[in-house]
């Protein structure tokens, strides 16, 4: 079993990097995308096979160190 | 005016930070009730961090001019300090202590950014940056988890920042103590160069002259940031201000700095100024009344990156990165060649009028209408009551008697140079690239690190040949312990330890710019911290010859714990005049003679050294007793003669005695040289204190104490009795106490004889930190 | 002689390497925008440190698709020599010029510091004028210097003496200790296989004036210089 | 309609910050959890509602730019 975790940037908050490459992949040809954002991913192996175990220590793991509170956001999924 | 703007009450203007009574004259100024925009104009412009209210007759009181000063204080971003043969240096501190508490990577990151662009403004090329940290304990105590991700992402966001951008970040100081716990204090200096003729003005100058945007777009980011760091920090204000974290782009000010040096290179520039603190509402009341002129900008043509922003968040944003230039009318092509091949987005949102008004359209409606300068320049000023805090009686009362005599010195010597407030600081300086440039003639280790100024340091445009190399020296300072028990002495203190530290390198002092990061103003007793330590900051630079060019106010750094330590930091930046009188502060040769420069122990002083010295705080959890004085008559002699010995070619190594007194500085001298990676040069000493035995009387003071004004050099064996005689002649202290060589470090002091392996003190002084921030 | 050293957004030891060629060694060269397309009259191409383009997305992702690149390519195919610093290295990597990644720093933190290397082969116009067993002492400074690549390409850069340089303690052991950011077999450096494309994540450039604190960078310069004279000559 | 794009490291490649957040994870408490792997997470947003059209374009920009082959493995859904 596997907790499945996406970081991402909040919407206020600048994104340089998803803006950088935004610009790269236009300059490349890829025409008419829109925006950017880059965020982290993380994947953790957990023991056993029930998801409910594990669902509220993960979601405090993202909230104390996973991500950063004041700039991201995150999601996840257990399976 | 925009449907949406609430009404404006005396509740909002409270949340303004505004008074009744500023509100009235924000009134009587507009001859009617301000606008929502107006207002949150008003309140930033007039807040502490952008008007100085409270500080500004104090600061009336440093010492400002010198035949060097090109750029006086308080003239422009930055000031600028004549270096000779045409050149120039613009150099400037800047806090970002709150943003820092909030996020401590972006608050650093943007902290330095912001210094950056106060630099470049100037016309000057961004050659070097230094910094000035501190933090709760990282060691032991409740908070200690805390303050290391504090520290660790304060000092990440600073590499991050300063690493991209490419600049050395070469220098700089970390304490920590209880009192800056939840409130950090980061202060970042940047130093540039430029030619004379090069030097850029942030003013508004020419009606109808075209105002123009660069940099990426306004966001709601950093929104009044500046009213934030001009109130406590509480859960409330950091909460807030959470909700609108700076992110820096170190890639985009990258750009954004040649772009602009570029571009002042052209002549098209009538005027540049960088948003810093309060953004496009700084920036252009500041340049309109700098030059006397009006300014006009319509808020639709601002590049936004956030969908329905109002005039008052576009006007206090202080998203990074962004620069307004005055362009000359005609020359507006230039801006849009250079901008566009530096791939950087421009937009032109208004021109310079005559009518002296900071006008803002939005939709062609106008949202604000205030005259600049009364707006830039009349912010109230405030005397504000001052009173000796209570604390000091007891610190006065404080003597030895009630400390025990060590019972063993060779473990305090051991514990203190593993003390974070001692320890080598390469954990932080490691983060750092502080060779790129290729000017990092001395890098951090040594007493004041120096860099070397060549032709591709200036900005460019001034290819004429005259590439003279220069040799800058940069130091900061302040011991806030000292400051905390003697305001008045502490401060002095601070700018003769950085004047001592230049001196040990071979440089003499250029000019100041200093950091005041104190508590609530409004607390009598924390203003007189302030009001003293000016005093002392001011009497000490006129002393050295070091006039403040420039520097920064932050007050208000308490947190509900309280308020830090008073703390004025001090950077001097200094010249060498000759490649050769660069000196480093490790012993170099085996034979080589010691010298003490400076008196042994100031016998007047009944804490001998020892009040408010690290072995009492970081052997005995204390922080108290009166701290040493500083006689600067004493101080400057010993600068004259060090620098004079270095220019003769006498002086081999020259270490100042700080924290922790004659033994950590000796032991310094030995184990501080390090040739790379896990690769030290470590040389030892034997060291005789025994002549002063009896007038130090207490063994620990005499290992430990921290009596100002003496300097360890070292000197061929030939050399002694000269610098020895010499001295005397010239009025300061010399006593041989050692000679160079040998594996370990001893030092003999009457009957007592102490013998440190010089691998072990090499490993508790140099991994300590690392181990604390591996807890 | 024509040196050209490249400049991308955000390249930062451009002016330092163009320092190094012009002043110290007393070369030409001069700098080549990004854009350009073309390395006409260039003898020798230097891509310098930096973070181009913020190391955004990964180190030198990006500038790999600047159009000098193609002509980097093309002129590396000819024969030119090419010498990829720090970022330089990052680039030619992504670009396939060169084999493996370099990644992050194993400690996580960038690192700025002396490190001692061992040359490994003096057979490569950047290491040919190196005294044999001469240990030397240059900065880094990065933050992505680890490199990788997997079994069998470590297996010929061997076979093929591919690795010019490793990090090494003051006697030339390839201790752990010495490696600063958990480069696989101590790796600091490479060539390709016509071995005139080389990377390496320590600057030569901030190690080429005694004010500096060593020469020993110099060496790598003056060793391309040599060479280039060579061929030159060959080609007149 | 975006491309979501999850980039990570192969499993021959070190991935230090993996093992720093397992431990980092195993010293606030969370005991009994696998192995952490760190990787990059994307979002494109992309114009119109028609995933096909996009999906080789944004499997070239992925095999191009967005990941590199020799140390990552990428894949992505467009919805
Ligand atoms: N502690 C200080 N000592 C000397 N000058 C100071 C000090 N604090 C501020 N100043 C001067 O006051 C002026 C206005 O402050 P400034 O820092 O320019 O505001 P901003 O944050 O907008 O850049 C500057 O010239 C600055 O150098
Ligand atoms: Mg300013």
């Amino acid at each position: 079993m596997k907790a499945k975790i996406i970081v991402t940037p909040k919407k206020a908050v600048l994104d340089p990097q998803g803006k950088t490459v935004q610009n790269a992949l236009e300059q490349m040809g890829y025409k008419g995308i829109g925006a950017v954002h880059v965020g982290k991913y993380l994947e953790i192996d957990l023991p056993g096979a029930d998801a409910e175990v594990w669902r509220s220590q993960i979601d405090g793991a993202c909230h104390k160190i996973l991500s950063n509170p004041v700039i991201e956001d995150y999601r996840f999924v257990i399976e | 005016m925009p449907m949406s703007d609430p009404a404006i009450t005396p509740e909002l203007v409270r949340q303004h930070n505004l008074t009744p009574e500023e509100f009235d004259k924000i009134k009587g100024i507009l001859a009617r009730e301000p606008s929502y925009t107006e207002l949150g104009i008003f309140s930033v412009m007039w807040s502490e961090h952008c008007s100085y209210k409270n500080t500004r007759p104090l600061l009336k009181t440093f010492p400002t001019k010198s035949p060097r000063i090109l750029v006086g204080a308080g003239e422009e971003n930055a000031g600028i300090v004549d270096i000779g043969d045409g050149l120039a240096i613009a150099f400037k501190i800047e806090s970002h202590n709150h943003p820092s508490a909030v996020e401590p990577f972006q608050g650093a990151a943007t902290g330095v950014g912001g210094i950056i662009r106060d630099i470049f403004t100037m016309g000057a090329r961004p050659v070097c940056a230094i910094n000035s940290l501190r933090f709760g304990p990282i060691e032991a105590g409740a908070g200690a988890a805390h303050n290391r991700r504090l520290f660790g992402g304060v000092v990440s966001g600073i590499a991050h920042y300063g690493n991209c951008f490419g600049i050395p970040t070469i220098a700089g100081e970390v304490y920590f103590d209880p009192s800056y716990e939840d409130n950090p204090l980061v202060n970042a200096f940047c130093l540039g160069v430029l030619r004379h003729e090069q030097i850029a003005r942030g003013a508004a100058k020419g009606e109808g002259n075209p105002v123009f945007y660069v940099g990426p777009a306004t966001g709601r980011d950093g929104l009044a940031g500046a009213a934030f760091a001009s109130r406590d920090l509480t859960e409330e204000s950091a909460g807030q201000q959470r909700g609108a974290v700076q992110v820096g782009d170190p890639f985009m000010e990258k750009l954004v700095c040649e772009a602009c040096l570029e571009l002042l290179a052209t002549d098209a520039v009538a005027g540049i100024q960088d948003m810093g603190a309060a953004g496009l509402t700084c920036s252009t009341c500041e340049t309109a009344a700098r030059a006397g002129t009006g300014i006009e900008i319509e808020l639709s043509l601002v590049p936004q990156r956030a969908p329905g922003m109002t005039p008052y968040e576009i006007m206090l944003s202080e998203s990074q990165e962004r620069m307004l230039i005055i362009v000359r009318a005609g020359r507006e092509d230039e801006v849009k060649r250079i901008f566009d091949k530096w791939d950087l987005p421009w937009a032109r949102i208004g021109q310079v009028t005559d009518t002296g008004r900071m006008v803002v359209k939005h939709n062609g409606a106008v949202v604000a209408d205030i005259p600049a300068r009364k707006l830039a320049d009349e912010a109230p000023v405030y005397q504000r009551e001052s009173r000796e805090p209570a604390y000091l009686q007891a610190v006065r009362a404080f003597s030895l008697a009630s400390v025990p005599v060590s019972t063993d010195p060779a473990a305090d010597l051991k514990r203190l140079l593993a003390w974070p407030g001692i320890a080598s600081k390469n954990w932080v300086y490691r983060q750092y690239d502080h060779t790129v440039r290729d000017g990092s003639v001395v890098c951090p280790g040594s007493d004041a690190a120096v860099i070397r100024l060549k032709a591709d340091s200036l900005p460019p445009g001034s290819a004429n040949g005259s590439a003279v190399e220069k040799y800058i020296a940069l130091t900061v300072d302040c011991n806030a312990a000292y400051v905390y028990l003697d305001p008045y002495e502490g401060a002095k203190i601070a700018v003769a330890e950085a004047a001592r530290n230049l001196a040990c390198a071979g440089a003499v002092p250029l000019g100041t710019t200093d950091n005041l990061n104190f508590g609530n103003p409004h607390n009598p007793e924390l203003f007189w911290q302030l009001k003293e330590s000016v005093r002392g900051l001011a009497e000490a630079c006129r002393f050295f010859d070091a006039p403040v060019t420039g520097g920064n106010c932050s007050l208000y750094n308490q947190s509900p714990n309280g308020p830090i330590d008073p703390t004025p930091t001090v950077a001097l930046v200094g010249l060498i005049e000759k490649r050769e009188h660069i000196t480093t502060q490790w012993f170099k040769d085996e034979g080589d003679a010691i010298i003490l420069l400076g008196d042994v122990i100031d016998e007047q002083d009944p804490m001998r050294g020892l009040g408010g010295s690290a072995w009492l705080q970081g052997l005995h959890q204390l922080k108290t007793g009166q701290p040493p004085r500083c006689d600067l008559e004493k101080e400057r002699s010993l600068h004259n003669t060090l620098r004079g010995f270095i220019q003769c070619g006498l002086i081999k190594s020259a270490h100042d005695c700080s924290e922790g007194g004659l033994a950590v500085a000796l032991a310094e001298s030995c184990i501080s040289q390090q040739i790379a990676r896990e690769t030290p040069r470590l040389i030892g000493a034997r060291i005789d204190l025994s002549f002063a035995v009896a007038e130090a009387t207490r063994l620990d003071a005499l290992l430990f104490g921290e009596t100002q004004s003496r300097v360890i050099v070292s000197v061929a064996p030939l050399d002694v009795v000269k610098v020895v005689e010499r001295a005397k002649i010239l009025g300061v202290s010399a006593v041989k106490i050692g000679i160079v060589g040998g594996g370990e470090l001893t030092l003999k002091a009457g009957k007592w004889e102490g013998k440190w392996p010089l691998a072990e003190l090499h490993d508790l002084w140099w991994n300590s930190i690392a181990r604390a921030m591996a807890l | 002689m024509n040196f050209a050293v490249l400049q991308f957004p955000a390249s930062n030891c451009d002016q330092d390497a163009l320092h190094v060629v012009q002043n110290v060694l007393g070369l030409s060269g001069r700098f080549v925008w990004h854009k350009e397309n073309s390395l006409a009259g260039i003898d020798a191409v230097i891509i310098p440190g930096g973070f181009s383009y913020g190391d955004y997305l990964r180190t030198g992702a990006i500038a790999r698709f600047s159009p000098i690149m193609q002509a980097v390519r093309e002129f590396a195919v000819k024969g030119g020599p090419v010498l990829g610093i720090c970022n330089g290295f990052q680039i030619l990597c992504e670009a396939g010029l060169l084999p493996g990644a370099l990644i992050r720093n194993r400690s996580l933190q960038f690192r700025c510091e002396h490190v001692f290397l061992k040359t490994v082969t003096r057979q490569s116009p950047f290491t040919h004028t190196i005294p044999a067993g001469k240990i030397l002492r240059l900065p880094i400074a990065h933050g992505e210097g680890c490199y990788f690549a997997d079994d069998p390409t470590l297996e010929q850069l061997e076979k093929d003496d591919r690795i010019l340089w490793q990090y090494a303690d003051d006697n030339g052991k390839l201790t752990e200790a010495a490696n600063p950011n958990g480069s696989l077999r101590n790796i600091a450096g490479i060539c390709n296989e016509a071995r005139n494309v080389a990377g390496l994540m320590p600057h030569p450039e901030r190690a080429s004036e005694l004010i500096l604190g060593s020469t020993d960078g110099r060496l790598i310069f003056e060793g391309l210089a040599g060479w280039l004279e060579g061929r030159l000559a060959k080609a007149a």
